[in-house]
């Protein structure tokens, strides 16, 4: 199938991008999506939008790119950041014109809301349930575009790339079970991240970051990798998401001596220090025995106590996390504390990306027709560790940008002629997937068995507080997985909607992922954002004011680094809040 | 389509596009009381418009007068005009509920709650008034028409 | 340890048929979503469930559970009780493969109402005005944007079970909340689409969709709100 | 004509019917018989023959309550239909059916009223 423009991934930066880039151009777009297209994980984004929409004395655009850059621990790309603060209010009012319902104040502008990290409050939202409005909005605007054809579950399996030019896809159709050639003159991946690396997170099922292995196996680079955030509120037992929100609204924190213990670690910004800082904040709490226990799974957990905000803010500005909680934890907030603790949330890290979205190869030139959006891609805004809101702009900032700039391409490249040798590729890639991997007689691991050793070995080795002996022992753990996976067993062999099939192809490029995670982490040994060392505490600005570049050479994955970009912010204060 | 029928059965070959559900059948599945409604309205409209189409006119005017009266004097003939009546104030009074709806006068507003929503026709007061009272009339109708069906005077003035 | 019995409707392609399956549960915390994958990962790995964010907001996990169409991840063992769980896709939709449905007759729909703020496209994309919103204004609209397209309301509507033009609950209150919001212009045009036998007029008030929507959009009630704007013959909504 | 015009016709045609014949039973009847008579006999003999006997001119009152009820039920027949018509094609059937039968049973409806 051919198509001007493919876009991977149907999260806000997809959405976004598709949207920009049907207006800018009358192409052919496709949005490629191994979900339903209004179905990605951006639809669980609770907190809100940062922008500067109103500056005035007490709030800019310095002071927005000051804040980022140093939640970042400074390995934002400076530059990129700048064009976020100047483009997120933009966006932010470019996503209500197209009827996003915004929170409003009494005149009718728009309400913002205190976030971690932020000097002030400037978090635009809707009620908390922001990215699931954005997600909506942004979809049936889709709608009005004729141009844009939705793929709904079509799972792309591989990337064709052709001296450094990308040539098109090979998709698997979940609904008939067929592989489908798609061939572009562009394509903008908006994947998302890789949050399922983990057992306890706060993400989708689907966002398994499985298109981070495939741009590293069609010889992309993974940037930044090692930095995974962990996000300090997520229900006890379930993982899902208490937005930040509750604490922009004033929620605290409590031990189980029912102390706001975060009066030691941030005295100044206290719960709504950076996510880095609280996590670690309530991992240690727990740790030294100041935080409860779960009966059903033995999780230590500690209490969010927002009894204390009454029932009109609850209902008004955070009523899904009112609803979360009382559903999946049969808590009232009103009376009782919500039991939360970290789950990884968010992977700073993503394909190695330039300030304005275009993917570069491990040699740093430009992959011709390929761009990045989202979470998926490290524009490195976020550095080592994201402010909370600040995604979402990033998302609808990218998106827009290299929408805009992946149209303008594909108007003026020339129409992709269709080769034997993409055929071919196809070919390779059909057999692969049915012949070896479908219809195998032999081996018996379970894809799901394989993924919860993976998905353990990556908590054990790889969690919040990391340590040079641990990480050196989880490496060969997940060596181990990418060796069984050869023996992994598909028992589903039909080929209409093969969940086990897709189950499988999804583990395939987490192995790649989580090890790119994992060779990251090893080798930087300084402490950094969300990087945390026990061996190393420190922050090093001196050799590690870098970034990671993971990228496979003969299978192996092979590090290098990049300088960060240093505009304005060249003093690297300590950070404390 | 022709599968859709048949699709509750527990197992069968060959259906290469089932659909879901009953299908018509749907029409009698109770889940909330508007439908319970919905589904006794239905029936009404449609027995009372063949009830009074073909029996009453066609046979009334135009076949045999005399035959309708007396058919109408016999148990089935009272059975059938019973629940007709029945049938006639239920759908007149659901009717009447259904007109306040659609001309916007019983109106209400959800209510957003994070742990139940409320629909908003179930907070309209008046709706709810109007149910209760219909519930009764309907029940008082139940009663009262048939027993004037079998027990009624024949109405010569 | 209680075990619970799942009944699940199946179908292959080929042919439907129930098959039951027995659970071990720890604890009735857990939603029917967190069951189904248990099956799916422990006995069955061939089941098919679409599933994504497992809180109730990205509406995959639509079907039929014991008897009312819920969301998977959205009905805890806890409101059910019962130690019985039948299962079924969604009805009023076509089967792809046991619990997944083709949702896309509903996502066309949704397109016919034009669910997007109507008015100049260059002021839209071009210009970086705000329009601004009062809270009454959200208000009138707020609700009806909660929808999140599980397809619940379509598979809950009589109407649609026989009637396919039906446009169904999803799109007509797309239509009123698009058509409500103060920044939009198209309620004219949104009027003539609905305003027809596929619009809200089939409508039947059977007030289902309201029932089981999940997360309160009360579709049922926008109908109504849209057949009194045409009954009064309003300008505005 | 809009649906939504044709849905008001059914809609008020219902309303006259229905306070119609709250008068006719409440109102008129009373006039020439003891209301307790009324509500003590058999509906079915009461509407139309029993109004005819006590006042001939009341027929033209119930030609109009007749043929408004029968409007209404060929348009709610309609309506019933228009549900299993899967087509457009199908639905162009069900008006055709419908205006076929407005015009033959509403005239028969009030001829058969008319000569009680």
């Amino acid at each position: 199938m051919k198509h001007d423009l493919l876009i991977i991934g149907s999260g806000i930066a997809g959405l976004r991008a598709a949207l920009q880039a049907a207006y800018t151009a009358k192409i052919d777009i496709a949005i490629l999506s191994k979900v339903q297209v209004m179905r990605s994980h951006s639809v669980s984004a609770e907190g809100g939008m940062s922008a500067v929409l109103y500056p005035d004395k007490n709030d800019s655009l310095e002071l927005h790119a000051y804040d980022t850059v140093k939640g970042s621990d400074y390995l934002a790309d400076q530059d990129a950041v700048e064009l976020l603060v100047q483009m997120a209010p933009i966006e932010v009012r470019f996503l209500e014109r197209i009827g996003v319902p915004w929170s409003r104040l009494p005149d009718g502008r728009m309400y913002q809301r205190a976030f971690g990290g932020m000097s002030v409050p400037r978090t635009t939202f809707a009620a908390d349930k922001t990215g699931f409005f954005i997600m909506s909005t942004l979809y049936q605007n889709i709608l009005r575009f004729d141009n844009i054809k939705q793929y709904h579950e079509y799972f792309v399996t591989k990337l064709i790339i052709e001296n450094g030019e990308f040539k098109g896809v090979t998709a698997l159709d979940l609904k008939t079970g067929e592989l489908k050639l798609f061939l572009a003159k562009a394509a903008i991946i908006a994947t998302g991240g890789a949050g399922r690396l983990y057992r306890f997170t706060t993400t989708a099922h689907s966002t398994t970051g499985e298109m981070l292995g495939l741009a590293l196996r069609s010889g992309l680079a993974l940037k930044d990798m090692e930095f995974v955030q962990w996000h300090p509120t997520a229900l006890v037992p379930s993982g899902i998401l208490v937005s930040e929100a509750a604490r922009g609204e004033g929620g605290y924190l409590v031990n189980k001596q029912g102390e706001r213990f975060m009066k030691r670690y941030a005295p100044q910004k206290m719960e709504l220090a950076p996510r880095d800082i609280v996590s670690r904040a309530i991992l240690t709490e727990i740790a030294e025995g100041r935080g409860f226990v779960h009966e059903e799974s033995g999780m230590g957990y500690v209490g969010l106590d927002l009894r204390h905000l009454g029932e009109g803010v609850l209902n008004q500005k955070i009523p899904f996390i009112t609803e979360l909680a009382h559903k999946y934890v049969g808590v009232d907030p009103l009376e009782e504390l919500i039991p939360v603790r970290p789950a990884v949330h968010y992977t700073m890290g993503g394909i190695h990306v330039d300030t304005y979205g275009r993917v570069l190869a491990p040699d740093g030139s430009w992959v011709r027709g390929l761009w990045a959006a989202g979470e998926a891609a490290a524009v490195s805004v976020h550095g080592a560790n994201r402010l909370g809101s600040n995604s979402l702009s990033e998302c609808s900032v990218w998106g827009r940008l290299t929408g805009e700039a992946a149209a303008k391409y594909a108007m003026e490249a020339p129409t992709p002629a269709t080769d034997e040798r993409y055929i071919k590729a196809a070919q390779g890639e059909e057999s692969r997937i049915f012949d070896k991997l479908l219809h195998k007689e032999t081996g018996g691991i379970s894809v799901y068995e394989l993924k919860g050793r993976l998905q353990d070995a990556m908590e054990q080795h790889f969690g919040p507080f990391r340590q040079g002996s641990t990480m050196k022992e989880g490496i060969p753990k997940l060596l181990k997985i990418r060796e069984d996976f050869a023996n992994v067993r598909v028992e589903d062999g039909g080929r209409v909607y093969n969940q086990n099939l897709k189950d499988a192809l999804e583990l395939d490029g987490m192995i790649d992922a989580a090890l790119a995670v994992a060779y990251g982490a090893l080798a930087r040994q300084e402490s950094r954002g969300a990087h945390y060392r026990l061996d190393y505490p420190r922050r090093d600005d001196e050799n590690w004011l870098k970034h990671t570049v993971a990228f496979f050479n003969g299978g192996q994955i092979q590090l290098s680094y990049i300088p960060v970009r240093i505009t304005k912010w060249t003093k690297f204060e300590e950070r404390k809040y | 389509m022709s599968s859709r029928r048949s699709s509750y059965i527990n197992v069968e070959g060959g259906v290469e596009n089932m659909r879901a559900g009953r299908g018509a059948g749907e029409w009698f599945r109770l889940i909330n009381y508007e439908r319970l409604y919905f589904t006794i309205q239905r029936i009404s409209g449609l027995y009372m418009f063949f009830y009074l189409i073909f029996y009453r006119v066609l046979f009334d005017a135009f076949v045999s007068p005399s035959l309708v009266s007396s058919f109408d004097m016999t148990v089935p003939g009272k059975v059938l005009a019973a629940l007709f009546l029945v049938f006639l104030a239920f759908h007149g009074l659901n009717g009447f509920r259904i007109m306040l709806i659609e001309f916007g006068i019983i109106r209400g507003w959800p209510l957003r709650n994070p742990i139940r929503n409320v629909p908003g026709l179930r907070r309209s007061r008046i709706h709810l008034i109007y149910n209760v009272l219909m519930i009764i009339i309907a029940v008082a109708a139940l009663v009262y028409l048939p027993y004037l069906v079998t027990y009624g005077a024949v109405f010569r003035p | 340890m209680p075990a619970l019995t799942v009944k699940v409707k199946r179908f292959d392609g080929r042919k439907s048929w129930w098959q039951e399956y027995k659970v071990d549960i720890k604890s009735r915390k857990i939603s029917v979503l967190d069951v189904l994958l248990k099956i799916k990962e422990e006995q069955d790995p061939t089941l098919a469930v679409r599933y994504s964010c497992r809180m109730a907001i990205c509406g995959s996990c639509g079907m039929v559970i014991n008897g009312v169409p819920r969301l998977a991840c959205q009905t805890l063992l806890a409101e059910i009780k019962d130690d019985t769980i039948t299962v079924e896709p969604m009805w009023n939709h076509r089967v792809i493969k046991d619990l997944v449905v083709d949702t896309e007759p509903n996502f066309e729909k949704l397109r016919k109402v034009k669910p997007y703020t109507i008015r100049d496209l260059k002021e839209i994309y071009e210009s970086d005005r705000e329009i601004g919103q009062k809270p009454e204004e959200l208000e009138k609209y707020y609700n009806f944007a909660y929808c999140i397209e599980c397809g619940l309301c379509m598979a809950a509507c009589p109407v649609v079970a026989t009637n396919p033009r039906f446009l169904g609950p999803m799109a007509l209150a797309a239509a009123y909340r698009w058509s409500a919001d103060s920044r939009d212009q198209g309620w004219p045009v949104r009027a003539k689409i609905v305003d027809t036998d596929e619009g809200v007029w089939s409508c039947h008030l059977a007030y289902t969709c309201s029932a089981v929507c999940p997360r309160g959009v009360d579709p049922g009630f926008a109908i109504q709100l849209v057949k009194a704007a045409l009954m009064r013959r309003a300008k505005k909504l | 004509m809009s649906e939504g015009t044709i849905r008001l016709i059914f809609l008020l045609l219902a309303l006259y019917v229905i306070i119609m014949i709250g008068v006719v039973f409440l109102v008129l009847l009373p006039m020439y018989v003891p209301l307790s008579e009324v509500l003590s006999s058999n509906p079915i003999t009461v509407y139309p023959e029993g109004v005819a006997e006590v006042n001939p001119t009341l027929k033209f009152l119930e030609a109009t309550i007749a043929a408004a009820w029968s409007t209404h039920g060929i348009l709610g027949f309609r309506r019933f239909l228009s549900d299993l018509a899967k087509t457009e094609r199908g639905m162009k059937y069900v008006n055709w059916l419908t205006v076929a039968l407005v015009v033959v049973i509403v005239p028969m409806v009030i001829y058969a009223i008319m000569t009680l």
